[in-house]
């Protein structure tokens, strides 16, 4: 992979983004990166485009079913969440907000997992740990840190991973995330700061959100590289994510990279964008829709065939398929293990108290 | 007589409140052009423009610090903070200024500033949208903490505090936002630190606050049916506290229940309970026994259910209280 | 034995901590290079070397959440938030993450990470160094919350603190730093959750922690010449509580008084006052009375020895605790 | 006053700060800004950097003799100080930090009401608002969001007032002043933050607090203009703001300045500098110290004299003496005030705790 751009400290960032892919999936004239990569590679970012998609459909038809309390789709992010994900190594640590489901399809977790979020089975998503990826994370900017802290430990342990802060464009406006910034830039800690700037904090648009020129800018007062590319070209962010991590890697301390894309979907199912934004402006980014360019690409230079299209939609049923399995009515946990989590040993409180429930769940079944 | 919601009727009060008087503002995060997540704030950008009612930048802590300066300059500042959960990284501005400004200029400076919380569980929510955080600021000396548990009293106390010189945590209980009554608006009743008895008794005082009114009237109407005669007082402001109203209560009752969401320790109900045994000690026939939720963190939405205190677990302790010392 | 302080104590514990195990890490604002403003951390940089010891940009939710990323990656992160006041701006990194991380991940993360804060007041300090924060933190689930009394305890309680898998508050009493005892190092006292008996009585058992343990055998000193004979029961640890031992000597005493600097509505002795109505209600011969600091913001130092609970206002208790029925 | 330099949002800021009298007390060749000043002015600030200079060595002997339980010294940061101050109009509201001597005397606040914070008499210090002045703020950082809420209430009064944060180096590291600089630019708040970038905060230099190439930088991050100038250059200091603050009130909304200075003194009377800093830095600054390079300045522009250097120095010796007969052996205040200003009227429990109070008082006179 060539570049032509390299990732600086001190001067303000291009606002132009980093491009690969057209709209109209054509490679562009002279870009900034250059991306070759072996068929297999591209084949296995559209088929986790492609199964990211069906997922998120199969979450909000398991909400509307009443089987998942809430969903935020990650439709349109898809570009953006594969691309840089698969420009990690496996053992680059992520720290997820929640809409990160493209993340997670490339780091193969079971979908089912991240259903049981959803569904109100548990908090923060099963089997993350294990794909290292931390839990999600609600509070808005909160886990900037945590990827900060372990970025500082990767560096004291004189090891080559990164971690990666995952945040929306609504996030940057919290302190934790100033400090989170500060703190990585000061003790030089590997790793980056992905915010996928998806135009919206449910009903905010980002130009209420801040007047920096834009996200990467911001990156100026943390004396860090910033860099913006395309979150709906895949390639573009699977470039630039790339040579972040690299940066990261060999020392040279935290990047902050913005992914211009946009949240297709509402915020959340529970929530109604038409309240906000018109049905215009959904389509003109509808327009720019990461898979649909990355297919025209793909096929064009011959790489994606009907038969490897229609596998990697197999694929995503598939995925769907387990994922409604997992999910569908059920069982609910023991309410008992509540009690096992709090600390390494239960206090004697603790005990007592669930004993208390245990009781009364007795009590009830009688 | 209308059939309102608890948000219809803080909906109102909001309206209301910005209509009496030009220096009340609204903002915090989604508000505005939405209307707030709950739609608590719907229509009031429209009615009095987006000077008065106004989407922020997603930074609770900015939206109380932010108050603050409002507030020094006159203004009558009603935030709201998304949930629960999000209260907290404005802890330091609460705790810290907020609570303490009055005091630190000899009264010089008031803070009229109405904090509204959508705060508890029992609506399904994810992690951190459930929390019960009254404990954090009740024992915060300088903050006031309201809770309503029914419409009228939304309206009533929501409009109380906006015109108070204090800042005050107003604390909404999400699980009550739906629950309907026929009320005529405006409505007026007892001001903040007063307590209502919300069904009158003789045998157990059961005390509560916020969505666990409800919870206690089920109990009282199932443990009527049992001859058991409760007596539920709805407190409705924690700070101040209607302490004669409880003590005078149990003074007829002997026994004493206390009920919250809250994890139990140092929730709420030890307040109650450390009072209750100081000023009526003679009169208690059995210890002031806790309804709460668990010393866990809030669990997911499947488990919530069996996590919070329900009509059940209230009646099993005002069962242990008749029978205290009996068996 | 050397005559030592609580500072050497405490010292000595995080030199120890960090030759016994590599993963230990001292961090904060001026911990490093000056060896923090209480000189706790004194001479740690220079021995285990500023990899291990170092200051931060000033930023207390950054040093808490930090702190969690490290704990991910294996470390056992010992941090220090400089004054009771500035542990608020890391609220939302302790309550939301620090106490959830092990249960939201079912047991898989542990949080071994020691947060130590010079705590409380009495040495004259300017706002926001006096406060007393335990409340906020033991009503928080999934935080444990040590209170050391004496340097030995200072001493053993920090080792046990740092070798513990579970997040905890290391709540350092300021009026306490300096004063010396007779001690070996390094010791080994009852581990966490375990209290102790500081003096024996037959009267009135006094509940207290921290540096209302040197008033409360101030108090039990004057006290015995006036024939009162108290027990004074240092907690050492909020949560895990020690509830036997408290219930233990109230019924042997049939009184209890609770002492806390902290404002009184909410402080630790509700929950104190709380449980021992609930477990030893049959034995008071007087309800559980509670002394305290006001439900004011803490004052300005000239003006902090008044507020601050005494032996005066503690044994005022104790005779009313006695007196208390046959007036 | 010309001015060749101009406000600007977006672009990075001059990283050479604004200067106008060269360490030695000359006019530099080409300044960026010119200032003509009357007589009066140099005198009004020259008599308050020596007024100041004075109190702050009263404060620190009063500490000495036990009669204030802490004090932080402004030593060496007059002329940002004064200079600053000078530049606003008297209903501009300062929100200060704690160590805001210089800004006070500007104002006229009372010494004692100064020496009584640091006497432990109250919090806050007393008398500070009549002089629009918030009260001396603790908490690092909070503050600066009091300045924005305030300078966004002028904005809604169609006001031409500003608001102006005073915060340090090290306060840039808290997400509040984020927060505080986001507001602000999303609002056109009027308001301007003046950072004393006095090099320390505590023992913690400011190469170890950021990363930023300077403290103007961060401006970047918000969309507003940034600039730094010489802290311990009164004109450049005074120049600086006065257009800051014009440019806010004229709408243009907020500004980050960043004054160049150095903390002479210890942290606090407190702290011990020896452990974290060498005496040749510090002697290094103290030769910049600003009140010879502005007596230099104004004595070969004949602005002035023996006699009135005298008057100086004889105003600072009447305010250390005022400061001094308000502040030694003052009597404590009446504790039960603790009661009074807690909320508008006392609570009943506050009631109830009063009067145990008032009892205990007159247990222990008796
Ligand atoms: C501290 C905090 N405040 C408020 C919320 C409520 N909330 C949930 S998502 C959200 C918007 C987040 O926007 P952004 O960071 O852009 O991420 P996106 O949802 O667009 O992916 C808000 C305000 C929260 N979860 N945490
Ligand atoms: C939130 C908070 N954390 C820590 C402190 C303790 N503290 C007092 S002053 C100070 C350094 C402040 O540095 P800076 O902002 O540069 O101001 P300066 O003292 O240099 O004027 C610190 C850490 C505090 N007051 N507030
Ligand atoms: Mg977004
Ligand atoms: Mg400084």
């Amino acid at each position: 992979m060539n570049t032509t751009f390299t990732l600086q400290a001190g001067p303000v960032p291009d606002l132009e983004p980093i491009q690969v892919l057209r709209p109209d999936g054509r490679l562009v004239d002279d870009p900034r990166v250059d991306v070759q990569l072996p068929a297999a590679e591209h084949l296995a970012m559209f088929d986790a485009m492609v199964v990211t998609r069906a997922l998120d459909q199969e979450h909000v038809n398991l909400q509307r079913q009443g089987q998942l309390a809430l969903f935020p789709s990650c439709r349109g992010q898809e570009g953006a969440q594969v691309g840089a994900t698969s420009a990690l190594r496996p053992v680059d640590m992520l720290f997820p907000q929640y809409r990160e489901l493209g993340a997670w399809v490339v780091r193969g977790v079971d979908p089912v997992g991240i259903g049981m979020m959803w569904r109100g089975s548990w908090h923060g998503g099963i089997g993350l740990l294990e794909a290292h990826s931390s839990t999600m994370s609600i509070p808005i900017g909160t886990h900037a840190l945590h990827a900060v802290g372990y970025a500082m430990g990767i560096a004291l342990d004189g090891d080559d991973a990164i971690a990666v802060a995952c945040i929306g464009d609504g996030a940057t406006s919290e302190g934790d995330v100033h400090e989170a910034l500060n703190f990585a830039a000061v003790f030089d800690a590997p790793c980056v700061f992905f915010v996928q700037n998806n135009q919206y904090a449910i009903s905010v648009p980002v130009r209420e959100q801040t007047r920096s020129a834009s996200i990467a800018h911001k990156a100026v007062a943390y004396g860090m590289p910033g860099v913006r590319c395309d979150g709906n070209d895949v390639l573009a962010s699977y470039a630039t994510m790339r040579e972040a991590a690299a940066y990261a890697r060999a020392g040279g301390g935290p990047v902050l990279v913005e992914a211009v894309t946009y949240r297709v979907e509402a915020h959340t199912t529970s929530d109604d964008p038409t309240r906000y934004r018109s049905d215009d402006e959904v389509e003109s980014w509808a327009r720019l829709d990461p898979i649909d360019r990355y297919r025209t690409y793909l096929r064009a230079i011959g790489v994606l065939t009907d038969d490897l299209e229609a596998a990697a939609v197999e694929r995503g049923k598939c995925a769907a398929t387990r994922l409604r399995e997992g999910i569908y009515d059920r069982p609910d946990g023991d309410p008992l293990e509540l009690f096992d989590h709090v600390f390494a040993e239960p206090t004697p409180a603790l005990v007592e108290q669930r004993a208390e429930l245990e009781a009364e769940i007795e009590r009830a079944d009688d | 007589m209308a059939s309102i919601t608890m948000v219809d009727a803080l909906n109102a009060a909001l309206r209301d409140a910005m209509a009496d008087d030009e220096r009340v503002l609204v903002f915090g995060e989604d508000v505005g052009r939405m209307g707030g997540v709950f739609r608590v704030t719907e229509g009031l950008a429209d009615a009095y423009g987006t000077r008065r009612c106004f989407d922020t930048p997603l930074a609770e802590s900015a939206i109380i610090g932010t108050s603050i300066g409002l507030a020094m300059r006159g203004y009558r500042p009603v935030p709201e903070l998304q949930f629960d959960g999000f209260s907290y990284p404005a802890f330091e501005q609460m705790l810290s200024h907020l609570a303490k400004f009055r005091n630190r200029t000899r009264g010089q400076v008031a803070m009229p500033v109405t904090i509204r919380v959508p705060s508890f569980g029992g609506i399904g929510s994810p992690e951190h949208h459930s929390e019960s955080p009254e404990t954090y600021f009740a024992h915060t000396a300088g903050l006031k903490v309201v809770v309503p548990s029914t419409p009228d009293d939304g309206y009533s106390l929501l409009r109380d505090s906006i015109a108070s010189d204090d800042p005050i945590l107003f604390l909404e209980p999400k699980s009550r936002y739906w629950a309907r009554a026929e009320v005529e608006l405006p409505v007026s009743r007892p001001p903040i630190g007063q307590a209502v008895v919300r069904r009158a008794g003789t045998d157990v005082t059961v005390v509560c606050y916020g969505p666990m009114v409800a919870t206690a009237l089920e109990a009282a109407e199932i443990g009527a049916e049992e001859g058991w005669s409760l007596e539920v007082i709805d407190l409705r402001s924690l700070v101040p506290l209607d302490r004669d109203a409880v003590i005078a209560s149990v003074e007829k009752t002997g026994r004493c229940v206390v009920a919250q969401e809250a994890p139990r320790t140092l929730g709420f109900g030890a307040e109650i309970a450390a009072l209750v045994q100081e000023h009526a000690f003679w009169r208690l026939e059995a210890p002031v026994l806790r309804v709460t939720g668990f010393d866990t963190p809030y669990p997911a939405a499947r488990l919530e259910h069996v996590w919070l205190p329900d009509a059940d677990r209230l009646l099993d302790a005002v069962e242990r209280s008749l029978d205290y010392g009996s068996s």
